[in-house]
Parts: structure tokens; C-alpha cells; sequence
């Protein structure tokens, strides 16, 4: 298959269009299904028993008097869940954490689990399993679990990426460096230096609908799993290889996903849910509450971070360095590495170095959050870029487009840009009115600048074209936020038809190729590559069938705005031929019209963003109010505007957040204190202003129609942009998120000398 | 167990006297229902008074108002008598919880849930509020700062149930406040708060008052000191200020999750000079 | 002849090199020759490593030609949310 | 345990059913009755997905037991359509993209009906505190807050 993904500019006709999604109509009704909203006759309710230690050695679990309780059917514990991961070091961490096998790691470990008739007779099972813990010394705080007299949590861990090999094991998994150039000769050069640590707190994705899923084992060997993911390919693998099925016999639909943002992208409770189906040989529903949606699935990393940067008075930076711990859970990950690889990629630097840590800690398993591990880096060296811009007496947003990465610059992480949208954010930042606008008592502004990667991956589309010409479009990346109507849109320009005649479907694992998740903003991006590619493949069939209606050779017919045209002076006498009619007429000139696609997307465009707030803060109490706020960004193409508004918004949204309100409150006990939306504080309606976006459109060359990700970058800038608004307001540097009341006005207090 | 829905003040008294085993009254459920889901509670016996006669009225009687047990917070905030003479106690009633909750959530479950945190209970303490309290074959008529004797626990006998809350008719030249400090502007437990009554004598000199404070010791305090410092005051900022110490001073708080020690003295000053400032406003003290 | 570039870790197991040369025409020629030169990195490219050319990153796709001349560089297969 | 029977109206229509004494009003609707627009994304009151409409008070049905359901009105996001005639605020909610994931949206629809029933004109600043009890993720409220302004001034010129 000869695919060209190039860009190619083009007059676009239904691309930047703003229709409303095929999924709306359910979604407004009530009737779309999610991953609880699914039901089998027979089926059971499945719960989970949790630790409620952080740390203990599991002696031995007795579920007898569960077994016999009235009405159970299935009690399972790490014993039916087999280690079949032959030596995979990350399945077995993810089977490991599924149902703890020697260990409980945190609070919220599932440790055993139960099937039975309905949920009071489930709940009363869990409290009669005894399970015998020897608790040992646990370590929730990042810093704290780097230190040589910390617990160990996993013996068998030694630090990877040291130069000498550690005769010691350590909470220390893995050490890593990127960087060029030589900073000591940078920082010579410097006439301003600007030195910081900073933390943040662990945070949760706090998508509303919890994990759920209603799994079905068969005693044939085959099972169907009905789950709410980003990714039900990659469920279907890791539930196949966890439970030792053939990932063909275990066919896994897609609900409807009430919000994922990297917390859906690998399973939890799913191959505990097909097990307990397994034995009881029954259905078995499984639906997490909120507060094991908090403690057991997977929050993103809390962080410790150095940075140093030097600048010479003309402002230009001679020199960076930062230095990042990130939490991972007791799991091994690579979170800091991320960071360490975004946290100076906005910017062109001949010298610069930063070296990650990733660190095991008695909290649930780090996940991806939303552009993970790039909004603390960001917060940490855009609070330094803004302090550096002061010193020197340059204005915040001058100082960093004079340090702005380019086409050409080599980026922190290592290879060269190609074409970028940094620059141009700034300039459209400096250039909007919310920069100008007054402030009033007591109120800063803050902004600050924020890159991310972009994925592309595996992708399989199907484009079937029905007898009267309309067209569905099966897609194996779930819709996490209206990629549905996106990739309608992008059929329609491809073929040259109306949105309306266009359907598009998430398809099941057994209806359609493998397709990587969607995580790293790739849904529309790759999916759009791969339906542009599927509806070309329609074309060329169109085309062949249109010359035999015609009788005339394939080469004489083009595909024009969804009509076939035969080109040329001998065939001038031949009106064009629509889709429909083509379609019309498929039975007779060789059946069903459709157009497949499987690809690899690659070369997703990296992504950056502006964001420019104004931010109130209370002198007296430390209370903040968001006031205004605005986002700037490079979408590439955008395929729905108001989708990737939306995307922007959200993104800032969550950040602002993360910012002011949202952590992870451990006990002095390891116990998880806020499990729930009263006291994890997610932004609520009146705590947010309108959020003004800017889209801007620098083509992706490495897409037909010039798309770049959109979904993540937006929640890169706002923990530096609210940190720099706060910090100008209340005159004290912020240097730990979130920057709750309470912290503030300890700033405050300490700067006035109180 | 079972759910039950007496008629009659005295059967639902009645019910719980007679009770083997846990029982819970049910009126707006937004705390017992949080509990039970929780699995904090498993009752054996939920009495719904809901459909007692005259629980769900706000009755106003020669001596003031009488506000059911089961009248829903969202209901205190709909009558303009009740609005106009308390609005300290309704603004305060009507912070509890979401729209959800308002219209569900009653002031006499938010006092006897005891938590020291509970919004509309400072502001009934400032109020000089009484609970009208009825047992199988009892009726008493207590202060409401006598209800709550610690986190969670009520000075109630079993078998007792508080039918109404009674305020006193609103005297000339006089006013309440309640603000309270969240980290959210909605949605969140009060991390410290505090109420005030002011009456002013014809000079416009604060004449008596009353101050409580939430959030800052096991019960909610009435910080007799902050009425002493008001009494004779026009409300100067020298006045202001020394409220504001001394309630600082008298608080007994906690480091928890919602915030610190340091905190919540500083903040209860904060609050105790705001409120004092727009209860001596709405007295009509300049 | 191409010039890639290892990042940190991956530099430590290919003898403390940054920068190796080898023949290859495509990445998974790439990824053999790496194999068969370094057996340190098999476990690596196994696990998935992502390629970036001339400042594009690609992360499964074999096929990919080299460029002459192209800056080559390997980078760790990322998660995103 | 015995079960509770309770008579009562959803939507319009009569409907009976039995349930335990401490099942609540959501579950009643999603697993007894197969109304599952209401979402249960808490279950503790502080995220609004299961926003009903009990007797003219917006609730949240996971804080209703199913027992006290009895002889009163319930209005579910089930009957917000009059038959294929999408509700104003259904319609702008779709024109203007106020949801993405659409997980909070049954409940914000609740919700925004209760509080334009009782303020058929508020300002932006009203309708944020009107639905503060109803968590988003996905959106940061910006085109939530705008299909409500919307929908408020087409119910009005209605």
C-alpha cells in the first residue's frame, strides 16, 4: 500500500467545519452506554477486597467463610490469577498490581476478590475474608524514599543508568540524562543566575466515570469483555496474556468513556473481573467506587525538582539544568525521564542538562496523565524562566521568544525541529488584548509557555460504502471527546460528500485490526491519517467502477468533489457519476464498494502552547481567583474547531486545578485522607471564568491535511502560568503545588517576616 | 432492616426508644445516606420523618420563627420573612452542599450530624437559636450550642428526635452574618467559619452580641471575648482588630486535610471582622 | 553509512558511546545492526524504541528509509495520556 | 430484609417497583428500572452525574433512598425530549459542544433545567453557581456555561 502522507495544502470544504457529532443525540438523551450502563442476564456483581495498609507482607488469605456465605459464587485471590507473563517485567508489575501477590504496596492494593448474586451479599463476602498482614514501614513522599534509611519497597530493585552498577538495591529504579553542550562553560558565561526547587503533589486524572466493565468467560475458552478504555486492543492483549487466552477468542467492545486522560490506557480491574467470570462461569459486572477509583487506579506522579538557568544581560540563556524526581507507585516507570525530556524543549539552548530519577513510593501506580509528566517540569522551569526574565529586567514574554526554539534548533531532549509552533505562540500571546488589559489591587499575570510529543501508532480503519451511498466508517480509537465527528469530517473531504452521508463507528477488537490506545493526543491524528488512506483505497475502487459503467479504461476517470469524471475529449459527452450512483449500481459491477486501511502513523507533529492568566489572590486568607485566562496553541489543521476549543479548554482547565487545589493527602498512617470529589478538589463551575483559546494552524508536514495531536499540550502551561499570576500577585514565589490557601498565605506570612 | 414513615412525632420518638439496634432518622438523607454508602453506618432501622405533620413548615409565631425538622435548606432561603429578619442563618443554611443538597438538607440534620465544620450552626449559635427536642413522652427546649457535645455526637437521648428550630423575632436595629472559608468557591467543607448577631443601641454602639466560630475545636465555640470586645464599639478598626486577635486566640484547631493550625487561627480573625463588619451594616450601623 | 545518536541510558550500554555508526538503509536494518554490534541494547529495541529522523519521530515504522545525511536519533518509546 | 413496594411517577407515567429499604433512588432507576442516564460518579452527593428532578428540587438520586420515592414526582433526563423533539437545552448543548466524554451531561441537563425554571434569565455569574454542583472534566464549563445562556434566551423568545 502506497500511502502518502505527506501534506499537501488544500482548500478544504469540510475540515474547519463545526457540525454536531454523530454520538450527540445519545449523549443528551441519557441513552448512551457507558461501561456501567451494560447488563447480561445472569449476570454477577464483582468487588474488590483492598489493603488497607501501605506496606505489608500478605501471610495468608482464608476466604472459606466467604466461599460459603449464601449466594457468592466466585472468591479469587493472586492464586487464580497465575503469573503467565514469562519474564515481561512490565505485564507482570501490571498483573502484580491487579492482586497483590506477597506484597500489599498501598493502600487500595486489591488483594482478593468476590462474584456473587448482588452488591449487599458481595460487600458482606469481602468483610469475611481474613487476611493475615505483617505491616511494614512504608514511604509516600518522593524525596523522603531517596533516602538511604527509606523502607525498601522492592528488594530487588538496583538503580539502572549509574555509571558503576549498585551493590545496594534502592526506591531509585532508574537514573537518566539528556542534554548537550557543557553547562559549567554555560554558566560561566551567565551574568544572571536563578536557582530552584520545587514540588508537586500527586494528582489524579478524575475523569467522573468510574472503571467498569461486565466480562463474560465462556466454558469454550472464548469471552467477551464490554469495557470502558481508551484502548480496547491494548485491554484485549494485556487481559489475553494475563489470563492465557488468545486475544482472538476474547472479543473486548468499547463503551461509551466517560473520560480517560491516560487513566484508561491499561487495565486494573478487568483481568480480575474475567477470572471471577471464569470460576463462577457466570457474567460478573465490576464497577469501582469513587474512592478505589482514587486509591487503586493510577494517579499521575508527585515531583521534587531543582533547576538552573543562566542568562547574559542581553537575555539570552547560556545555560540550563534541572534535576527531576518522579514518583512511579511501587512500579518501575519511566515518568521522570519524560520529564527530563520536556522540560526545556520550548527553548534553544547550547548548553543544557537535565537528569531524571524515577522513584518507588507506597502510592498507587503512577499513570499517564494527560501529556504526562511535562506540566511539573514546566511549572519548575517556566517559575525560573519568569524569575530570570525579572532579574534581568526583560519582560516575561520578550525574554523567552528571544530564547524560543526554532526550526533548526536541536531540542533539549536530542534531535532537531523541523517545523514548530512555539515562536508564533509567543507572538500571538504578546500581540492579544488579554496582555494589555489592566489589573487591579491585589491581582497578577502570569504566563508561561508548554511543549508535548505527540504520538502516532498503529491504526486499522474501515470505510464501507453502503447501496445507497452512504458511507460508515468503523475506527478502532475510542472517542474520548468528539473524534467521531472529526474523522466524519475528514471522509467527507476525502470522498467530496456531505458530513450528513457519513457514519462513523468505534468498532469492537474482533470487528477490526489492531489500534494502539488513544493516548498521545494521536485519536484524530491517526485515525484521520488512516481514514484518509481508507477513503483513497474507496476512490481507486469508485473509479474502476465507474469506467466499467462507462466502459472506458480507469485511467481516463478522476474523483472530483464525490463524483466520478471521465477526463478527456472522446468522453466529453459522459455526465459525471456520484457515489450514490456508483454505489447504486455495485451489485452488478462487482459487489460491496469499501476502502481498508492499516498503517503506522507516525511523525505526529510536536506541540506547543502559550497560556496567558490573570489570577486575584486574597492577602488575608490566601484565596485565589482565577480571573481571566487564555490559551494559545498550534493545532496543526484544526479538523473541528470546537472540538480542539474544547480540548484546550479542558486541558487548561484541569491544570488550573492541579495549580490551586488538587493533591493527594497521605496520612502519617500511608492511608490515602481524600478519596473522594469533597475533598480532592476538582474545579467546579464557579470557580472558572471563560477560557479564551487561540488556535493556531502551522501544517504538520508529515500529515495529509497538516494535523497535529491537540489533546494534550493544553494542560502543560497552567501550573507555570497560575504560578507566575499568583507569584506577581501576591508578591512571594510560589514554589509548591498546589498553591492552596493554606500554602499561600504561609508564603505570604514568611515574606512579610511574620 | 427496615424503613419506616410515622405519621406522628411522637411514633417516630417512639420508634427509636423502642429500636434493638441502630437507628437512624431520615430526613434530607445528605449525610446519612454518605455515611451508609461509606459503610461508616448500617442501620437497622431508618424513621423517614418526612411525612410528620408540620416537620416540613417554617411557621412564624408571635415569639419568631419555627423552623420544621424537615425543611430543606433550599426552602429557608424561598421565604423573604425568614430572609429578611435572619439573614446570617439562612446565608449559612444555604451554603450547605450543592443545589442537590439544598434541596434535600434540612439545619436540624446539619446539627445533629455534630461536625464541628457544619455551616449553618455558627450562625445558629450567633443567633441565640433554640431546638425544640421531643422524646417518646418528653418535649424540652434547649440552646442549639447544646446539642453537639463533640465530632459526631449529640447531647440527644435515645429515643429523641429535635422537631424544630426556634429564632427569635429579629429586634430593631439589629443584624447577623456568616461567612465561612473554603478553598473552592463551592462544593467544599468549611475549613473555618463564623457567625454574628449584632444589636446596636440609638447611637449605633453595638448593644449586645453574639460570635461563634466553626471549625476550629471539637463543637463550634462561642467566643464570649469577641462580644465583650464588640460591646460599646462602633466598629473601629481598632476594635476590628482586636476582634480578630482574639478569636485567633480562641481557637482550638487542628492540622487535617482541609487545612493547617496556623491556618485556621489566622483566618478565623479574618473572617470574625468580616462578618462582624456586614452583621454591623445590616443592623444599620454605619 | 549513518551517525545515530544513543540518549543517555542507551549510551551507557553500547560501551559508554553517545554516537555509533552503521550501515543501514532502514530502521529495522537499523535496529538488527544495533542488535548484532550491541547485544546490551536487544532488550531495549525489544521493549520499543522510537527513532526520530531529521527531527521526526517515528515509533513503529520499520520501514522507514534513512536518509543519507539524515541526523539519526534513538529515543525512549513514551506513554501518553 | 424485607423489600419496600413503592408506587410512583417518573416522566410522566406510573411506575411500581420493590426495593430493599437502603437501596438508593439511583440504583432503583439504573438497575432496577433500566434508566441509566443517571450516571453514579460518587455516589457520596459531590459530583451531580445522577442529578433527578424530585417534586420541582433538583437532587442527586444517589442521596434518595428508592423507598421515598413514594407518591412523588421523578423527572429523569429519560424525559427531557418530548418525543423526538430534542429540549432547547438539549439542542444547544449539542450546537455548541458543551460535552465531550458526555458522562456529566445528563445531569447538567438536570440541573441547567431546574435552574433556568427558576431563573429563566440569569447571568453568567448565576448559572456557574447553579451548576457548581455538577462535576465536568473534560470541558472547563466554558461551552456548558455558553449553551445554557443560549438556551435560556431561545426558552425566553418561546
Amino acid at each position: 500500500m502506497n500511502f502518502d502522507p505527506r501534506y499537501s495544502g488544500r482548500n478544504f470544504t469540510s475540515v474547519g467545519t463545526r457540525p454536531i457529532r454523530p454520538d450527540g443525540v445519545d449523549k443528551v438523551t441519557g441513552r448512551a452506554r457507558y461501561g456501567a450502563d451494560f447488563n447480561m442476564a445472569g449476570q454477577l456483581v464483582g468487588r474488590v477486597l483492598r489493603s488497607p495498609h501501605a506496606h505489608a507482607t500478605i501471610r495468608k488469605i482464608d476466604t472459606s467463610k466467604a466461599e460459603k456465605l449464601a449466594g457468592v459464587k466466585a472468591v479469587i485471590t493472586a492464586a487464580d490469577l497465575p503469573d503467565l507473563t514469562d519474564g515481561d517485567a512490565a505485564m507482570y508489575d501490571i498483573l502484580d498490581n491487579c492482586m497483590a501477590r506477597k506484597k500489599a504496596l498501598y493502600d487500595g492494593h486489591a488483594v482478593a476478590a468476590v462474584a456473587a448474586v448482588d452488591a449487599r451479599t458481595a460487600k458482606q463476602a469481602l468483610k469475611l475474608i481474613e487476611v493475615d498482614y505483617e505491616v511494614l514501614p512504608h514511604v509516600t513522599d518522593v524525596d523522603e524514599a531517596m533516602k538511604h534509611s527509606a523502607p525498601l519497597i522492592n528488594d530487588a530493585i538496583f538503580t539502572e543508568g549509574l555509571e558503576e552498577k549498585p551493590v545496594k538495591p534502592s526506591n531509585v529504579t532508574k537514573r537518566t540524562q539528556y542534554g548537550h553542550g557543557d553547562i559549567h562553560e554555560g554558566f560561566g558565561q551567565a551574568d544572571f543566575v536563578v536557582e530552584r526547587s520545587f514540588k508537586t503533589e500527586q494528582t489524579h486524572q478524575g475523569y467522573i466515570e468510574p472503571h467498569a466493565c461486565v466480562a463474560n468467560v465462556s466454558s469454550d475458552g472464548t469471552a467477551d469483555l464490554w469495557v470502558c478504555t481508551q484502548g480496547h486492543f491494548v485491554y484485549r492483549q494485556h487481559c489475553a496474556q494475563l489470563l492465557g487466552m488468545e486475544a482472538s477468542k476474547l472479543r473486548v467492545t468499547s463503551s461509551e468513556i466517560g473520560g480517560g486522560f491516560g487513566g484508561k490506557t491499561h487495565v486494573w480491574a478487568e483481568p480480575v473481573a474475567l477470572a471471577l467470570s471464569r470460576k463462577a462461569g457466570r457474567p460478573v459486572k465490576l464497577v469501582m467506587t469513587r474512592d478505589e477509583v482514587f486509591r487503586a487506579s493510577g494517579p499521575t506522579s508527585a515531583t521534587s525538582i531543582d533547576v538552573r538557568i543562566g542568562a547574559r544581560k542581553d537575555g539570552t540563556i547560556t545555560a540550563a539544568e534541572a534535576t527531576l524526581r518522579y514518583s512511579c507507585g511501587p512500579y518501575a516507570g519511566m515518568w521522570a525521564e519524560i520529564g527530563a525530556m520536556t522540560a526545556f524543549a520550548c527553548y534553544k539552548l547550547e548548553n543544557v542538562k537535565t537528569v531524571g530519577y524515577e522513584v518507588l513510593v507506597n502510592r498507587p501506580k503512577t499513570a499517564a496523565y494527560r501529556a504526562p509528566s511535562a506540566p511539573m517540569a514546566a511549572f519548575a522551569v517556566e517559575s525560573a524562566v519568569d524569575e530570570l526574565a525579572k532579574e534581568i529586567g526583560m519582560d516575561p514574554v520578550e525574554f523567552r521568544i528571544r530564547n524560543a526554539a526554532q526550526e533548526g534548533t536541536r531540542s533539549s531532549y536530542g534531535p532537531v525541529y523541523g517545523p514548530i509552533g512555539i515562536g508564533p505562540t509567543l507572538e500571538a500571546a504578546k500581540n492579544h488584548p488579554h496582555m494589555k488589559a489592566p489589573l487591579g489591587k491585589n491581582q497578577g499575570r502570569g504566563m508561561a509557555c508548554g511543549f508535548w510529543f505527540n504520538f502516532g501508532g498503529q491504526t486499522c480503519t474501515d470505510l464501507n460504502i453502503g447501496m445507497d451511498g452512504s458511507v460508515s466508517l468503523a475506527v478502532g480509537t475510542v472517542d474520548v471527546g468528539g473524534s467521531r465527528a472529526s474523522l466524519s469530517l475528514v471522509a467527507a473531504e476525502e470522498l467530496g460528500i456531505p458530513y450528513e452521508q457519513i457514519k462513523t463507528v468505534v468498532a469492537d477488537t474482533s470487528s477490526l485490526g489492531y489500534n494502539d490506545m488513544t493516548d498521545g493526543s494521536r485519536g484524530t491524528f491517526s485515525s484521520s491519517m488512516a481514514t484518509i488512506s481508507a477513503a483513497r483505497n474507496a476512490i481507486k475502487i469508485l473509479r474502476e467502477r465507474a469506467a466499467q459503467m462507462w466502459d472506458i479504461p480507469v485511467d481516463d476517470v478522476v474523483w472530483e468533489e464525490g463524483h466520478a469524471i471521465a477526463k478527456g475529449a472522446t468522453h466529453g459527452n459522459l455526465s459525471p457519476l456520484s457515489l450514490k450512483e456508483i454505489a447504486a449500481a455495485s451489485g452488478k459491477t462487482g459487489g460491496p464498494i469499501a476502502g481498508h486501511s492499516e498503517l503506522v502513523a507516525d511523525g505526529a507533529g510536536v506541540s506547543f502552547a502559550t497560556h496567558i492568566c490573570d489570577i486575584e489572590v486574597d492577602p488575608e486568607t490566601g484565596s485565589t481567583r482565577v480571573l481571566r485566562y487564555t490559551v494559545v496553541q498550534d493545532a496543526g489543521k484544526a479538523v473541528h474547531p470546537t472540538y480542539v476549543e474544547g480540548q484546550y479548554q479542558g486541558g487548561a482547565a484541569q491544570g488550573i486545578g492541579w495549580a490551586l487545589n488538587e493533591e493527594y493527602i497521605y496520612g502519617k498512617d500511608g492511608r490515602l485522607q481524600n478519596p473522594g470529589f469533597l475533598d480532592y478538589r476538582i474545579p467546579v463551575c464557579s470557580d472558572l471564568p471563560m477560557i479564551d483559546t487561540q488556535i493556531l494552524e502551522i501544517p504538520n508536514p508529515n500529515h495529509p491535511y497538516g494535523v497535529r495531536g491537540v489533546g494534550e499540550t493544553s494542560i502543560v502551561p497552567p501550573l507555570a502560568a497560575i504560578a507566575n499570576a499568583v507569584s506577581n500577585a501576591a508578591g512571594v514565589r510560589m514554589t509548591h503545588i498546589p498553591m492552596s490557601p493554606p500554602r499561600i498565605l504561609a508564603a505570604i506570612e514568611a515574606e512579610r517576616g511574620g | 432492616m427496615r424503613y419506616i414513615r410515622p405519621l406522628s412525632i411522637e411514633d417516630a420518638a417512639g420508634l427509636l426508644a423502642d429500636s434493638a439496634g441502630t437507628a437512624a432518622i431520615l430526613a434530607g438523607g445528605s449525610d446519612l445516606l454518605v455515611r451508609m454508602k461509606g459503610g461508616f453506618i448500617e442501620p437497622d432501622l431508618i424513621v423517614d420523618i418526612k411525612a410528620i405533620d408540620g416537620l416540613g413548615e417554617i411557621r412564624e409565631t408571635a415569639e419568631g420563627f419555627s423552623i420544621g425538622a424537615a425543611v430543606p435548606c433550599a426552602v429557608l432561603g424561598e421565604n423573604t420573612a425568614l430572609q429578611k429578619a435572619w439573614p446570617g442563618v439562612v446565608e449559612a443554611a444555604k451554603l450547605i452542599g450543592s443545589k442537590q443538597v439544598q434541596g434535600r438538607c434540612t439545619i436540624v440534620g446539619n446539627l445533629c450530624n455534630a461536625s464541628p465544620a457544619a455551616d449553618s450552626v455558627p450562625a445558629l449559635v450567633a443567633a441565640g437559636a433554640k431546638a425544640v427536642v421531643v422524646g417518646p413522652r418528653t418535649r424540652r427546649t434547649i440552646a442549639v450550642e447544646a446539642v453537639p457535645t463533640g465530632p459526631g455526637k449529640t447531647s440527644l437521648a435515645k429515643g429523641e428526635i429535635i422537631e424544630a428550630i426556634l429564632l427569635d423575632k429579629r429586634l430593631p436595629r439589629s443584624g447577623d452574618a456568616y461567612l465561612r472559608f473554603i478553598p473552592r468557591t463551592e462544593m467544599d467543607i468549611a475549613v473555618v467559619s463564623a457567625g454574628v448577631n449584632l444589636t446596636l443601641d440609638e447611637q449605633g454602639r453595638v448593644k449586645s452580641a453574639r460570635l461563634a466560630l466553626g471549625a476550629v475545636a471539637p463543637t463550634v465555640v462561642l467566643v464570649e471575648e469577641a462580644a465583650e470586645v464588640l460591646i460599646g464599639s462602633k466598629l473601629d478598626e481598632a476594635t476590628l482588630e482586636r476582634l480578630a486577635k482574639v478569636c485567633s486566640g480562641a481557637c482550638r484547631p487542628i492540622d487535617d486535610k482541609r487545612g493547617t493550625i496556623e491556618f485556621r487561627r489566622k483566618v478565623a480573625g479574618v473572617l470574625a471582622r468580616r462578618a462582624a463588619t456586614t452583621a454591623y451594616a445590616r443592623a444599620g450601623g454605619k | 553509512m549513518v551517525e545515530v545518536t544513543l540518549w543517555g541510558s542507551l549510551g551507557a550500554i553500547a560501551g559508554g558511546k553517545s554516537k555509533v555508526e552503521i550501515e543501514a538503509k532502514d530502521i529495522r536494518e537499523l535496529f538488527r545492526k544495533l542488535a548484532e554490534q550491541y547485544p546490551g541494547l536487544e532488550p531495549y529495541i525489544d521493549r520499543g524504541i522510537a527513532v526520530a529522523i531529521d527531527g521526526t519521530i517515528y515509533r513503529d515504522t520499520w520501514s522507514k528509509e534513512l536518509p543519507e545525511g539524515a541526523e539519526i536519533f534513538l529515543l525512549p518509546r513514551l506513554a501518553g495520556g | 430484609m424485607a423489600g419496600v413496594a413503592v408506587s410512583t411517577t417518573i416522566n410522566g407515567d406510573n411506575v411500581e417497583f420493590l426495593c430493599q429499604p437502603d437501596e438508593t433512588l439511583l440504583d432503583v432507576l439504573r438497575d432496577r428500572l433500566g434508566l441509566t442516564g443517571a450516571k453514579e460518579g460518587c455516589g457520596t452527593g459531590d459530583c451531580g452525574a445522577c442529578s433527578i428532578i424530585l417534586d420541582d428540587r433538583l437532587v442527586c438520586s444517589c442521596l434518595v433512598l428508592g423507598a421515598e420515592a413514594e407518591g412523588r414526582h421523578l423527572e429523569t433526563i429519560e424525559g427531557m425530549a418530548h418525543g423526538d423533539r430534542l429540549h432547547p437545552l438539549q439542542q444547544k448543548f449539542l450546537e455548541h459542544a458543551a460535552l465531550q466524554c458526555g458522562v456529566c451531561t445528563p445531569g447538567f441537563l438536570m440541573a441547567a433545567k431546574d435552574l433556568l425554571a427558576k431563573n429563566p434569565d440569569p447571568t453568567e455569574e448565576e448559572i456557574r453557581f447553579g451548576l457548581a454542583g455538577n462535576l465536568c472534566r473534560c470541558t472547563g464549563y466554558d461551552k456548558i456555561v455558553r449553551a445554557v445562556q443560549d438556551a435560556a434566551s431561545v426558552m425566553k423568545q418561546a
